[in-house]
């Protein structure tokens, strides 16, 4: 269970039964199918979660970039973003092992609604931790979480945020482990999590790779995803892992600047791949946003779901192992991003998900002739941060709202 | 097992030990030093002295306060070290942590530069709760290197295995956790004390019962179901919470604190003669 | 293009020329594929949209009333409704014949977004016509359209709302009509647009009756379906309405109440099938919501896209007809079929199809062995509207909102 | 081709024909009366008179709000055909509504009772402007029974076929749109309206041209261009709007509304005494 030096499993002795309760799991049913648990998921995925979801050309794109652009619609699948993967795998898995209680934790709310939605689905009671200042920011998705019938506990202590729900949903469980599964939502925390996580998501590639075979008889030169926790990269990656010609390019959260301001504790951004240090947090060695005595930094980005200081194990790994590059895109080219896409393809993307797109705009040549963007989720989560953040901005790409303002007739 | 002569004399003396815990720096450098003494004047045998971590996993609300009020007060791992150096009690200090500190600490990755520092200014030994006993090498081998002790925590759903593995790495004590969940005092002690003491019974270190103790009779009762010394942590960190927040004088929190450790040590005596009186000793 | 006495093409003489070139239109590369149009129409639905939708099995539905229900989950088409299907059909068509500027009127907003994001694919610059009552209670939806780079026009006059942004974009058409194509949103206005819009919509229906065939080796014995002006409705029924053996049946909008108030001009319902009076408005002859002068009420529904005074003219030859059975379903019981849906299954409807899962919870014995409900939009848009009028009212499924005002810790 | 008389007499005096527009009860019935009478006072050869339908999509906004001010005083069919009878014009008035209105009125469906009624009350025929020739058969046929007249309207996109459909449906008189889209007054009065009306050269109806005509000289231009007769709605509700608007009383409105009628008749005058000059008469 681990990647190189990465990975591991810190977290209290409470929950480590459990912890090895699930590898035991993972093992049996995802890795070997037993009880047909891998068929019950990918049948699940179909009819629940609409997979396939599509591989299209971007015909807009790839006329400004001269380069073929093909977008993998992962924002189409139920509840517009990636995440249900993972959320329905691991309620599924928790089904399986007999738990009848589901904790989940969730920053901007994705992972939480993805977690309400399986355990709704699955008839699981479900509880969300969720930070005070997320729950306020992210009104509509604690709506949704509620009407899919989950509890959503606030997380009051420090910042109120990402990191702090993680923490609080490991204490629930480090109290209630015998009956309750927790449905991590990145591919971080102690083995067997980032690995189970990705495998979850790896259905992504997996399709990713069979229709770029399909349609283009050949592989991609290059796969960029955004990259906060790491789970829609991984997911975008796995199967070209070993497809060496593939370039795999990890688009991480440049915020408004990757220097640190360590008195504060603030890392204006969440480029833990490309200024991390390695650490220990969230029960998994891998690189962190840290100051030099080892506390955890608060991250930023203008979107929440990038927002952690910490980063999938695995690709903290393969970026040292050179497989896959990372880089990083600042709010700004994110927003623009943003703008581009939905004005130029008619796709609202997740502002994560921009990133990857502010990339390509300033990197239209490194991307090779062929390249698979995947759009992780949409963007109907983030309209009133993007309003809002754009209208601070003086923008390359813009839009502006008036029509609210104005009262005049239309003729 | 023990590797720190003076812990391991804590433990040798004919009586259960009181174990008290303390967030270093809570709610401020110069206060912290005066409750921690208060504790060994109460009674201490062993101070747990917490280094606080931006990111406490295993603790509930209470001592989750309490590092966050240490922190905003400028508490480092440097300051750390040197509030040990000025601390003027008589009974071993055990440093309890989250393991990213003692990783980053020095110039370079890895516990070794931390344990050294820790052995130079007189700590006895570790007890990390996000360090499981299959990550531990490293800091197994950093603690035989300096003559320091790596404790570690049993819970209730430790289980066959993991307590061999676990028996391999631990010296100094263990801490016996009492209940699942994570720290914070509560009115009941678990009856679970029995049944977990028993499975570690022929384990050659000392047992500590934590989490959950509360008060003298909640120590009596730990100590006479088997226990070696009775770890509190969060009643104790409660009475520094209610004072900073009432802005009670330095001195009268420290009383309230030497008055509570000598009512919990209190009750581990008692524990120990009533445990004596009916094993018929 | 008439379907019995229903239909025609009551439109004013300036428009008769573009309705007579749509018609030809219509008929070359919609019927006859010229071109390869229809060709190209179903790799975008697919690739853009995210075709073919699943058919999905609802575990908890079957059970509670014993009977097989599946969902089609025209809820996961890009956009979040059934909406896309046609608005692409039309914006490609436009650019086929040669148009360079999209107009459509919305209500809800539904329309519009699928229009703006359809005309964002395809290049094309787009205006939406949106009654300004509309457009400050559906701000996202705003925000959507000109996100795609969609201008949205506000109407003023009147009550401000769907069927006044009909009769304005009909104007703005009858201005510009050489250089633009009018998208209308439903299976409404003057022929060929109750065809075409249907045969866009079609592939739901087919999809459908392949996915039973496929999955179940049978045809079902009923399909609901939610109807306002009734695109989802033909669209979830065209296949089936020569298999005489399956019911059709359209839920409309019962509103408050089925009664209605002559002096006020209003009905406070939408349950034109039921209760209209043939008539002629928007282009075309159909079953009408209106008091005995002719003059057009005001329609009335918790859920904006059902709350339309006209519907489709086919609609109402297939209900004289005794081929399609309308039913409706007040406001109250599609409050409750929307959160019986999202708290059971894990899917948060549209509020207009909430109506449809209202109606089996009322007549779960009518459906028979296996029903097949049109899921034909997603509920995002509807939260706030859902969560104020659960409020207002004592409902049998019920969920609060409470987290919001707590300030308490989580544990 | 007429079936009215008294319409056909309209167009057959030996002047371009000046026909105004007002909806019915705008803003109120009483004021709504004073001023159609103005209008006949001021020189109109022939009226149209607007039934107010809750969506007239092919109005623009002046008319529209028209229309909402007079349905909102109160204006229905019944109502429409007392008005008709209470006015005390000489002049042939049209009814200009849609279709519904029609298609609703009396005990069953379809035209033929509302046009029964029309003739009982002595309009002379009717404009509908969304209903086209295609969907025209039953409205002809009733009006044919009642000695009324169907307008039609070109509008300049009518080409080939169509023209040929309507002129076969038309009677009374040919309503030429002057430019694309709906009502309203615009400073410009298309040069298409010369095009327009060679298009429709040899039709045997008098062919009156609108849309956008504001002021005289604009009736003397559509005049001298071939026109027939003068149409004018938006330029004349604006007085109506623009009375209400500053509570004006009734008279004052009506004597402005006079003296437009009067500029516009001697406009359309004037266009004629210039064709006339022009083709050297």
């Amino acid at each position: 269970g681990k990647f190189g030096q990465y990975g591991g499993q810190y977290v209290p002795e409470a929950l480590m039964p459990a912890i090895e309760e699930l590898t035991d799991a993972y093992e049996r049913y995802v890795l070997d199918n037993e009880d047909g648990f891998m068929d019950e998921f990918r049948e699940r995925l179909r009819d629940f979660g609409g997979r396939p979801t599509p591989l299209q050309y971007a015909d807009q794109l790839s006329e400004r970039y001269d380069t073929d652009v093909y977008l993998k619609r992962e924002d189409l699948l139920h509840g517009g973003a990636h995440k249900l993967n993972n959320a329905l795998g691991q309620v599924l898995l928790a089904k399986y092992m007999g738990k009848d209680r589901i904790i989940a934790e969730t920053g901007a709310g994705q992972h939480g609604t993805a977690t309400a939605m399986a355990a709704a689905h699955l008839d699981m009671p479900c509880e969300i931790y969720m930070g005070r200042t997320d729950i306020n920011r992210q009104r509509p998705n604690v709506f949704r979480m509620r009407l899919n019938g989950a509890e959503v506990n606030p997380v009051t202590v420090g910042r109120g945020t990402l990191k702090e729900a993680i923490s609080e949903t490991m204490r629930d469980w480090a109290t209630t482990v015998e009956t309750t599964h927790y449905v991590i939502g990145s591919i971080v925390g102690p083995d067997p999590f980032p690995r189970m996580v990705r495998d979850f998501h790896r259905v992504i590639s997996d399709e990713m790779r069979e229709q770029s075979l399909d349609r283009l008889g050949r592989l991609p030169d290059s796969v960029l995803a955004c990259a906060g926790g790491g789970s829609n990269t991984m997911g975008a990656f796995a199967e070209f892992v070993d497809d060496d010609a593939v370039d795999l390019v990890a688009v991480e959260a440049g915020g408004s600047s990757l220097t640190v301001d360590e008195d504060e504790g603030v890392a204006p951004n969440s480029a833990t791949l490309s200024t991390g240090v390695e650490g220990v947090l969230h029960g998994a060695r891998t690189k962190l946003l840290q100051d030099s005595d080892g506390q955890i930094m608060e991250s930023h980005s203008v979107s929440a779901g990038l927002d952690y200081a910490g980063v999938g194990p695995e690709l903290a790994y393969l970026v040292d192992e050179g497989r896959v590059t990372p880089v990083n895109v600042g709010d700004d080219a994110a927003l623009e991003g943003f703008h581009r896409l939905s004005q130029e393809e008619g796709i609202i993307p997740a502002l994560e998900t921009a990133h990857a797109f502010g990339y390509l705009h300033e990197n239209p040549d490194a991307v090779g002739d062929v390249t698979l963007i995947n759009v992780s989720g949409r963007g109907d989560k983030d309209l009133e941060t993007v309003i809002e953040e754009t209208e601070k901005r003086d923008l390359d790409v813009d839009v502006e709202m008036s029509v609210f303002e104005s009262s005049g007739g239309a003729m | 097992m023990a590797n720190n002569p003076a812990l391991a004399a804590a433990f040798e003396r004919d009586e259960p030990a009181f174990v008290p815990y303390l967030a270093a720096g809570d709610p401020d450098y110069d206060a912290s030093i005066e409750y921690v003494e208060a504790l060994a004047r109460g009674g201490a045998d062993v101070i747990e002295l917490g280094l606080p971590f931006s990111e406490p996993i295993a603790e509930g609300t209470t001592i989750q306060d309490a590092i966050v009020r240490a922190l905003d007060a400028g508490m480092t791992p440097d300051r750390y070290f040197e509030f040990v150096e000025d601390l003027d009690v008589d009974v071993p200090l055990v440093c309890m942590t989250y393991y990213n500190l003692l990783y980053q600490y020095g110039d370079e990755l890895g516990p070794r530069p931390f344990v050294e520092k820790a052995a130079d200014v007189g700590l006895t030994g570790f007890v990390v709760p996000d360090l499981p006993a299959e990550e531990a090498d490293p800091l197994r081998a950093a603690c035989d290197e300096f003559d320091l002790d790596l404790v570690f925590i049993v819970a209730p759903t430790t289980r066959g295995e993991r307590l061999d593995r676990m028996r391999e790495q631990v010296s100094g004590y263990v801490y016996v956790q009492a209940r699942l969940g994570t720290t914070g005092a509560r009115d009941d002690v678990s009856d679970q004390t029995e049944v977990s003491l028993s499975r570690i019974d022929d384990w050659d270190v000392p047992k500590a019962v934590g989490f959950g103790i509360k008060e003298g009779d909640h120590a009596a009762r730990i100590v006479r179901a088997g226990a070696d010394g009775a770890i509190v942590g969060s009643a104790l960190v409660d009475i520094v919470a209610a004072g900073e927040e009432n802005d009670d004088p330095v001195a009268d929190v420290a009383d309230r604190l030497e008055t509570k450790a000598h009512e919990l040590k209190q009750g581990a005596l008692r524990g120990a003669e009533q445990r004596a009186e009916a094993s018929g000793d």
